[in-house]
């Protein structure tokens, strides 16, 4: 019986080259045709997929070792092998991939039979296999046939062939891709978990509806039964319609605020030759100002939990104690801001993406307005992400007041600090734009990455958090919730990554 | 001189002569023109005076209560309590407050946009027919490549171009001179042509040789004599151009390049108001909306008899 | 004539050429492409050896003939954003958008034409009047607005016509229609109505005064005079003198339809170049952006191109090249 | 005419380039192409005199009348007036000087007055432009005088043009053209756009002015019979040339060139004489491709073999070989 | 004039036009009757505005809004013509009543050929087949005088000079051997040279084929020549009509003689011009009485209050108070 499901995002995958763009909803779509060594669940739990088994050599804290499933399959029919393991980490680690960051503690990736491979690291890496859901396994031989043996090369003036064909060992064939237009994927019948997964769906269309009442509108007429990114304001209404099914629940991925700490004056405020960000009473004052709750309720409209520091609860070092954020005080903020010597306050520029996070424009207003209300005048600009990222990542920063959400795809502590709180420097802190430098703290975060005794490192993660979050160098507003609006047939729980894992949709009541 | 002069019946004021003048009588004979024509200065009046109308101040964020949110038209806010004539945004925004704010801004944006494109264009067009020859043909070529792509169009090429060359943290500043320039820039061929046109009709008539005659070089010329005489054109393109040009300052905001949140003009009102189409809180949408087409159609209205009435060639 | 077609291709070569430098200045000065291309991490041996290879240390006037000769050709270069060469993104956007403008631009000039007439003909029945302040309205309606009313209307409300895309397609060779499908054709309706409306509003309204100053001509009395009947008068006589000027007005307007569709694309979500282009402009994907101003200049001169021969086979006055024959 | 002549014309020449545009000259192979307006046109004028040029539609009147102010630059030959050259660079000053001496009155009454002027300003701009009076008071004055010496009322200044009828409106334009103290006034077909019983009006008035103020005029016209009222002189043009001078009642006594014949034998006869007309014949040739030699030879009756080669040369007044050669007997 | 001296061609009986302006109704047409008998020429005069096209336009049917036939009528050959509905009052235009306008450039459609517009015109009003049609718009441009016309029919007006046109002109509105043509300043947009010619040419094609003539003109010179009785107009109504000779040599009508004298002649001294003090009245200003009161230096005080009807002087008809036999002592 032929079950078509037609889904639909906000937006759409940059590619489908396996390795060429860490994105949300590039990795959203990917999945679905290609498969890594291991998996994550709706939860967030990490489950084998094409690794069967796992585990560090015994003699040797440097290496892992994978045992890989047999009987795989590439959509081209060609059988899978410790061969494609090799090559695709391979890939994934030159230098045009932008899935290098997971893997730079990797010094070597071999091949050991036909279904074993074998990963060394720089030093002990206990947490590598967290990063193996990330990267997806392409076939060798595909590749080098179609010369696609790197990924997306601007240099070549030629088109990459992975960027238009896929050939994976996943549950959905790519049939046809038109980028922001339509993806169409059919069911792998021979795909080798079938067994494991219930793959209900035959065909599998993905549309990209960027407005939201569009989107909406597509839903409520039929047009699509399945919609990823539900804007908070139709949660209600979606709710009342007998025919529709919308669910909710946490995603892994924390809204926060971040400025610059670090430069000596700044240029987007009315303070001649000091920098107010870089006293901390400032930054304290100003998470004071914050209203979360009422960011909660009427921005997001319930749909977040607000929370005291930039870690969502799936991460390993959350604690309800990081979470609590101080409460809204005005006075106590104008106070401290009277003591750090801006009793009128100041001014500066906020940042702000439009159509990245979930009402991320209506965050940064709501909080102009809370900022304006401790005396300091915030003028916002707010614009398209590909824009505001490259303000961020540019070096030095171009931004001194911004607005950014952070997933953690490998729930570890480790992957935001290494990414927000280390210093820039080598292939760390890129997303750090606030200045904050500390060498005691950047030798904390380094010796994460090679401490194989757990709770040691687990200390070392609670010590850290202390101290950052009382350095309040961000400020940290919610987690963000998703919500899945779907025909009643179907029943698609949110996946904390949001990644809608499709294989396992099954249809009920038809 | 046996010849007597005529006897000149009319010799009222000023002000009695225009009353008296065919173009007041057209005016006053069509009470559609005149109606729009006072809903065009109701509007355009409660916009200047907004400040002193308005009872919320919408560009102030300090100001605003985001426990307002979502306020239903002219009944209490759940939780606050206050009473919203057209309801509130999901700032707590005060939308009667916000739309006079709002078109505030779009006028502005108009009606500078407008003298942005009239100067550019009117002197271009006027080189251009009085001068001739080459002038005349690069300005006219470079019209017709300007002409060749839609306002829209234009007015995003120089809004990203502008992104590119401000720096980030002027932008919010520049937003407004930069849709000025962006929307002014994409019209401004039209009064070129146009002006072109009227100048190369008035420039042949004789009064302007008669000027050249007495010494006049050709600046006053073209200022003294042509100018008022190809004014007429030009205000009705201008007057239309202004309903266009706050049309287009909402359509760029609408996609997103338009004014900032924080200081939202009637497109970005709309574009907020649009995420709630089908959430139910239909006057965010509706009431930025009906302002705007309201605005744009009395003065299309208007525009519409002003260039009927001065068109000789009608009626 | 021939002089005359010549010319038009000239102006248009011009215009290109014009289009193109703006285009080029676009790409080469509008952030740094070779940032754009490497990405962050790119060291700086990359950078200079990536602009070497890009050819961006030759001097500024060899680039551009360089950036020419590729257009020419079709290269357009590589987007920035989708990693694919852009002639093949904008092939393969094309009949979407030609299809949306192509059907925009007849129900504009034949619903204009004839409501413009008829309400010259009818200049003071209700009917005409009517026409006339809808056609008002129409003007100041931002077509935003126009295609949220209808999604509204036609696919929330009463569900009739699809909210967005294009329905399903048929291959034809490189070529994808929906016109061959019934959900094709309906997820037509509203982005036509949506684009045409606007065109249709100034076309019927120039047609309408035209064609009222028309028939103020001497040779309109003149005919009366003679006693043709006034229907012929009017479609026989009035009409071709109406649309002289008309065509060269909706000629440059329908040119540009194919880039006012940005905004219709964007609401319905058609998969057209004006959506492209939109895109493009948010992920600062220049190349893109360089490739669709050319399109858009390019459709420009061969509409105008298309203009002035109709124009030729309109009014003999262009058509003689006799000087003997003049005065 | 014994002084020296007020206004001096020597051998004025005027050719516009008619030439298509340079691609069709290309790919039709043609040639550039001129037109010649005015082709070796002399004469003079004396102070106090009417001098009038008559001939049809293009042959190059107005064209002449544009050079000799000054408003067309002559592509050879010289004006000179009072002895100053008005094509001369090194007299610019004495040109600018010379300049309120020469006003002109054009054709059309309706589009020789700026629409948006009131009447006051615009016969007050040559006051102001010289500075012939200053302050506004005196220029208030001036302007009034000037409308009480044309025949209208002083009131009339703070009306626009469109509220006057044609005959008014030439007035107006009479009364801007002396309001610089202009001697001398070169006349566009001043009244053709009137009505006979305006243009009687008018011509009086000129004629009166003419009287008090000692103005010269150089008249034009294509009406032979207004012509012969106003003008003491007389030069007839045919496509570009002057083809025969004389004095005003000489030439409708004693026409001498054939187409000067054929012009007065074209005038409706009012007075019913009832003499037969020979019908003119053919129409005015193209003027960029005239007919060589004599340019009248393809309408003229008297076309010999010489006419079609040789242009004549003006002989006594006379541009034609028959002329000269005494083959056609002085009527 | 042949026999049929009873029924003339064309009649107008006391035929009034007024335009409708929202500040008046202005009469631009006041009581005007004048006859015109089989194969007469009758020249009307009168300055610019005294409604001489508007009488043209009324004969034929095409007065435009805001103007109206406001009274009087309007009779061919003894019909009553001016109340026809639409579609009977169009197969007389063009059939039985031909128009001539001043211009020549602008009276023919630029985008069709001669032929087309002749043909066109012809099967309009004939059974004529094309062919037929073509055979006969050869003839009729032979007969205007245009050269080789097989090679000239297909050509489009703007190949033609002024003179031609206005030739080809005449043929279409004598196409369909109308009764009564109406020439509307024929040529006051042609050359002097050309102007004869054209003038000629309708005074020789209305004889050949017996058709009348309403020639309205400016010129005194052409109505001279070619009328053989001349109306003379002011402001709407008729001032004077008669013998062309008459009129001419020695006019009644204060008017007509300051009309005749303001000539300059090309004969004779070239004495001061007669001038007729101020203008004519605008049609909203037309003063009570006789219209032409203010400017008369002969107006006594029954011409402040009483319109003048037309009375006959001998051959002539004559508006004027002076020639009422009443006031013959005022007249002496
Ligand atoms: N600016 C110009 N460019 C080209 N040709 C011109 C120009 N001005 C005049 N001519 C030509 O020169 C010739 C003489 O023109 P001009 O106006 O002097 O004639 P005219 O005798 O005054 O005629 P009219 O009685 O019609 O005023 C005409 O053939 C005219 O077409
Ligand atoms: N459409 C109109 N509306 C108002 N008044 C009009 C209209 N048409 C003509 N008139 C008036 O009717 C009067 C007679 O006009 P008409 O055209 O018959 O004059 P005419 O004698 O033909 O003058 P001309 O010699 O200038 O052609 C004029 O006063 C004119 O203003
Ligand atoms: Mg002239
Ligand atoms: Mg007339």
């Amino acid at each position: 019986q032929a079950r078509p499901l037609k889904w639909a995002a906000a937006g759409d995958a940059l590619t489908i080259d396996p390795h060429a763009q860490n994105e949300g909803p590039t990795t959203s779509l990917n999945q679905n045709i290609y498969e890594s060594l291991t998996e994550r669940d709706h939860a967030g739990k990490l489950l084998p997929l094409l690794a069967s088994s796992w585990r560090v050599l015994p003699d040797d804290p440097t290496t892992w070792e994978f045992k890989l499933e047999a009987n795989v399959k590439f959509h081209d029919g060609s059988a899978f092998s410790a061969d494609d393991v090799v090559f695709s980490y391979e890939r994934a680690m030159q230098p045009t991939s932008d899935f290098k960051g997971y893997l730079t503690s990797v010094e070597k990736v071999s091949k050991v039979d036909d279904l074993t491979v074998r990963i060394k690291t720089k030093g002990p890496n206990p947490l590598l296999v967290n990063n193996t859901s990330s990267i997806r396994i392409m076939s060798k031989a595909w590749a080098e046939k179609n010369n696609a043996t790197k990924a997306q090369d601007f240099k070549n003036k030629e088109e990459n062939f992975a960027v238009r064909n896929a050939n994976g060992t996943g549950p959905f064939v790519l049939v046809s891709r038109e980028a922001d237009v339509k993806t169409v994927m059919k069911r792998n019948d021979a795909y080798w978990a079938k067994a494991k997964v219930p793959l209900e769906i035959t065909e599998l269309t993905l549309v990209p509806i960027k407005q939201d009442a569009t989107r909406v509108a597509a839903l409520l007429s039929g047009e699509v039964d399945f919609v990823q990114d539900v804007p908070v304001q139709d949660i209600a209404r979606l709710k009342t319609q007998p025919k529709l099914r919308v669910n909710s629940g946490a995603e892994n991925r924390t809204i926060f605020f971040g400025m610059d700490v670090a430069s000596a004056d700044l240029k987007g405020d009315n303070v001649e030759g000091k920098n107010p960000f870089a006293d901390k009473k400032v930054r304290q004052a100003l998470n004071m100002a914050i209203n979360r709750p009422a960011i909660q309720r009427v921005v997001m409209r319930g749909e977040s939990v607000p929370t005291g520091v930039i870690m969502p609860p799936f991460v390993n070092g959350w604690t309800k104690e990081l979470d609590a954020a101080p409460p809204t005080d005005a006075a106590k903020a104008k106070a401290l801001l009277a003591e750090a010597g801006y009793p009128n306050g100041f001014s500066t520029t906020l940042h702000c993406p439009n159509d990245r996070y979930v009402n991320d424009e209506g965050i940064c207003q709501a909080a102009v307005g809370m900022f304006g209300q401790i005396g300091i005048k915030v003028n916002l600009v707010s614009q398209s992400k590909s824009i505001h990222f490259n303000l961020i990542q540019r070096n030095p920063p171009e931004t001194e007041f911004y607005l950014v959400g952070w997933g953690v795809p490998t729930y570890d502590s480790d992957y935001i600090f290494s990414y927000m709180y280390h210093s820039r420097t080598g292939s760390q802190g890129s997303w750090n734009a606030t200045g904050y430098k500390n060498a005691e703290v950047d030798a904390m975060i380094q010796s994460l990455s090679k401490e194989v005794d757990l709770p040691k490192r687990d200390a070392t993660i609670a010590k850290l958090w202390t101290r950052l979050k009382d350095e309040t160098i961000y400020l940290p507003i919610h987690n963000q919730s998703l919500s899945y609006a779907m025909g009643t047939s179907l029943d698609i729980p949110v996946d904390v990554a949001n990644n809608p894992k499709l294989k396992m949709v099954s249809f009920k009541g038809s | 001189m046996s010849s007597t002069p005529l006897p000149t019946p009319r010799s009222q004021g000023r002000l009695a002569r225009l009353w008296d003048s065919d173009l007041a009588f057209s005016f006053r004979s069509s009470p559609v023109t005149v109606a729009a024509t006072l809903l065009a200065l109701l509007l355009v009046l409660a916009a200047v005076a907004a400040p002193l109308i308005a009872p919320y101040d919408p560009f102030d964020p300090a100001s605003l209560d985001l426990s307002d949110g979502f306020s239903r038209p002219m009944e209490p806010n759940e939780i606050t309590g206050k009473v919203f004539w057209l309801g509130s945004d999901a700032q707590g925004r005060d939308i009667f407050s916000a739309i006079l704010y709002g078109s505030r801004v779009s006028l502005l944006v108009g009606a500078a946009s407008v003298l942005f494109s009239l100067v550019i264009g009117v002197g271009l067009g006027l080189v251009a027919g009085y001068v001739g020859g080459r002038t005349e043909a690069l300005i006219m070529r470079v019209a017709d490549v300007q002409l060749s792509f839609p306002a829209i169009l234009v007015a995003l090429l120089v809004f990203g171009v502008a992104r590119g060359l401000i720096p980030p943290a002027l932008q919010e500043q520049m937003t407004l001179l930069v849709l000025v320039v962006a929307i002014g820039l994409s019209n401004w061929a039209q009064y070129a042509r146009t002006v072109r046109g009227s100048t190369l009709v008035e420039k042949n008539k004789v009064y302007v040789d008669a000027a050249r005659l007495i010494g006049l070089k050709a600046w006053p010329v073209m200022l003294k004599h042509v100018l008022p005489n190809v004014a007429g054109p030009v205000l009705v393109i201008a007057t239309i151009n202004l309903a266009l040009a706050v049309i287009e300052e909402a359509t760029l905001s609408f996609l997103g390049v338009g004014m900032p949140p924080t200081q939202p003009s009637l497109g970005t009102l709309i574009r907020f108001g649009q995420q709630y189409l089908f959430s139910g809180e239909w006057w965010i949408l509706l009431f930025p909306s009906l302002v705007l087409v309201l605005l744009a159609l009395s003065i299309n209205l208007f525009g519409d008899w002003l260039r009927d009435a001065l068109n000789p060639k009608l009626r | 004539m021939l002089a005359y077609i010549l010319r038009s291709l000239m102006q248009g070569i011009i215009v290109m050429l014009a289009v193109a430098f703006i285009a080029f200045s676009m790409f080469r000065f509008v952030g740094d492409p070779v940032v754009n291309m490497l990405g962050q991490e790119a060291t700086l041996q990359d950078r200079a050896e990536l602009t070497e290879r890009l050819g961006l240390n030759d001097p500024v006037p060899l680039q551009f003939a360089r950036f020419v000769a590729d257009a020419a050709q079709g290269d357009f270069g590589i987007s920035y954003r989708q990693g694919r060469k852009v002639s093949s993104l904008i092939l393969e956007r094309l009949p979407a958008t030609v299809e949306l403008a192509v059907l925009s631009a007849i129900f504009a000039f034949v619903t204009g034409i004839a409501l413009g007439v008829y309400a010259a003909i009818r200049r003071d029945g209700w009917i005409a009047n009517l026409v006339m302040a809808l056609s008002l309205i129409g003007v100041s309606l931002p077509t935003f607005l126009i295609g949220i009313g209808l999604i509204y209307i036609f696919a929330v409300e009463l569900r009739w016509l699809p909210s967005f895309g294009r329905g399903d397609t048929v291959a034809l060779g490189w070529w994808t229609t929906g016109l061959l499908t019934t959900s094709g054709l309906k997820s037509l309706v509203m982005p036509v109505l949506t684009l045409g409306f606007l065109q249709l509003t100034l076309i019927m309204r120039l047609v309408r005064s035209e064609m009222l100053e028309v028939m103020r001509a001497d040779f309109i009395r003149f005919a009366r005079a003679r006693g043709i009947p006034e229907r012929r008068i009017e479609f026989r006589h009035a009409l071709r003198n109406t649309l002289i000027p008309v065509i060269t007005i909706a000629g440059v307007q329908l040119g540009g339809v194919v880039a006012f569709a940005i905004v219709t694309e964007t609401v319905f979500q058609w998969p057209g170049l004006g959506a492209l282009f939109v895109n493009a402009v948010q992920f600062v994907d220049v190349p893109v952006m360089s490739a669709y101003l050319l399109f858009v200049a390019f459709v420009f001169v061969l509409t105008s191109l298309i203009v002035d021969l109709v124009y030729i086979g309109l009014d003999p006055r262009l058509r003689t090249g006799n000087p003997a024959m003049a005065k | 005419m014994s002084e020296a002549p007020f206004v001096e014309v020597r051998d004025l020449r005027r050719v516009f380039d008619v030439s298509k545009p340079w691609l069709n000259r290309v790919l039709e192979n043609a040639p550039r192409q001129y037109l010649k307006a005015v082709d070796g046109v002399s004469f003079d004028i004396a102070r106090g005199e009417t001098f009038a040029l008559v001939g049809e539609s293009g042959s190059g009147k107005s064209t002449v009348a544009r050079m000799v102010v000054g408003l067309l630059p002559p592509s050879d030959g010289t004006v000179a007036i009072a002895g100053v050259s008005m094509n001369d660079v090194d007299v610019a000053q004495e040109r600018q000087r010379l300049r309120r001496r020469i006003q002109m009155i054009f054709q059309d009454p309706y589009a020789s007055l700026n629409p948006r002027w009131r009447v006051g300003r615009i016969i007050a701009e040559p006051i102001r432009a010289f500075q012939i009076v200053e302050g506004e008071a005196a220029i208030n004055n001036r302007v009034g005088e000037l409308l009480t010496l044309v025949g209208l009322h002083p009131d009339d200044r703070s009306k626009f043009p469109h509220e006057f009828s044609g005959g008014q409106r030439q007035r107006i334009a009479i009364a801007r053209a002396l309001a610089s103290n202009a001697e001398f006034i070169v006349c566009d077909e001043p009244t053709s756009a009137l009505d006979v019983s305006v243009q009687a009006q008018i011509l009086n008035l000129m004629r009166d002015l003419q009287e008090r103020l000692g103005l010269t005029y150089l008249f034009i016209s294509h009406n032979l019979a207004v012509v012969r009222h106003m003008a003491t002189r007389i030069g007839v043009m045919y496509l570009g040339r002057l083809v025969e001078i004389s004095d005003g009642k000489q030439l409708f006594s004693n026409p001498r060139h054939p187409y000067t014949r054929m012009l007065l034998d074209a005038v409706p006869d009012l007075a019913m004489t009832g003499k037969a007309r020979d019908g003119v014949k053919g129409e005015i040739p193209n003027p960029i491709s005239p007919p060589c030699g004599c340019t009248f030879h393809p309408r003229c009756p008297l076309v010999f073999d010489r006419c079609r080669i040789e242009t004549p040369p003006v002989i006594d007044g006379v541009a034609c070989h028959a002329v000269n050669e005494g083959r056609v007997a002085a009527a | 004039m042949t026999v049929k001296e009873a029924v003339p061609v064309l009649s107008v009986r006391d035929l009034t036009v007024e335009f409708v302006t929202r500040r008046a109704t202005l009469r631009a047409l006041d009581r005007v009757s004048f006859d015109v008998a089989r194969g007469e020429v009758l020249g009307v005069v009168g300055e610019s505005g005294a409604g001489k096209s508007v009488t043209g336009s009324a004969i034929i049917g095409l007065i435009d809004p805001p103007g109206r036939i406001a009274g009087g009528e309007v009779l061919l050959s003894g019909a009553r013509i001016d109340d026809l509905p639409q579609e009977a009052m169009r197969k007389v235009r063009g059939k039985r009543i031909g128009m001539i306008f001043q211009d020549p450039l602008t009276s023919l459609n630029p985008l069709y050929r001669i032929s087309e517009q002749l043909i066109e015109t012809i099967r309009v009003h004939t059974d004529l087949d094309a062919a037929q049609a073509r055979a006969r718009a050869i003839a009729l441009l032979d007969e205007v005088g245009i050269p080789a016309p097989e090679r000239r029919i297909d050509s489009y007006p703007h190949e033609f000079s002024g003179g031609m046109r206005q030739r080809v002109v005449i043929a279409l509105a004598l196409c369909a051997e109308p009764e009564f043509i109406i020439a509307d300043e024929p040529t006051t947009a042609l050359d002097v040279s050309v102007q004869a010619q054209i003038i000629a040419l309708i005074k020789r094609l209305c004889k050949e084929r017996g058709t009348s003539v309403m020639l309205v003109t400016h010129d005194m010179g052409v109505i001279a020549e070619t009328a053989d009785r001349v109306a003379v107009m002011y402001a709407g109504r008729i001032a004077e009509i008669g013998p062309v000779r008459e009129v001419v040599k020695q006019p009644l009508h204060p008017y007509a003689k300051g009309l005749m004298g303001a000539i300059p002649s090309l004969e004779g001294e070239a004495k001061r011009l007669v001038q007729i003090p101020g203008t004519m009245p605008r049609l909203s200003a037309i003063p009570p009485g006789c219209a032409f009161n203010p400017r008369c230096s002969q107006a006594f005080s029954r011409c402040h209050v009483e319109r003048p009807e037309l009375i006959a002087v001998g051959d002539r008809k004559v508006a004027c108070h002076l020639y009422d036999e009443s006031n013959a002592e005022i007249a002496a």
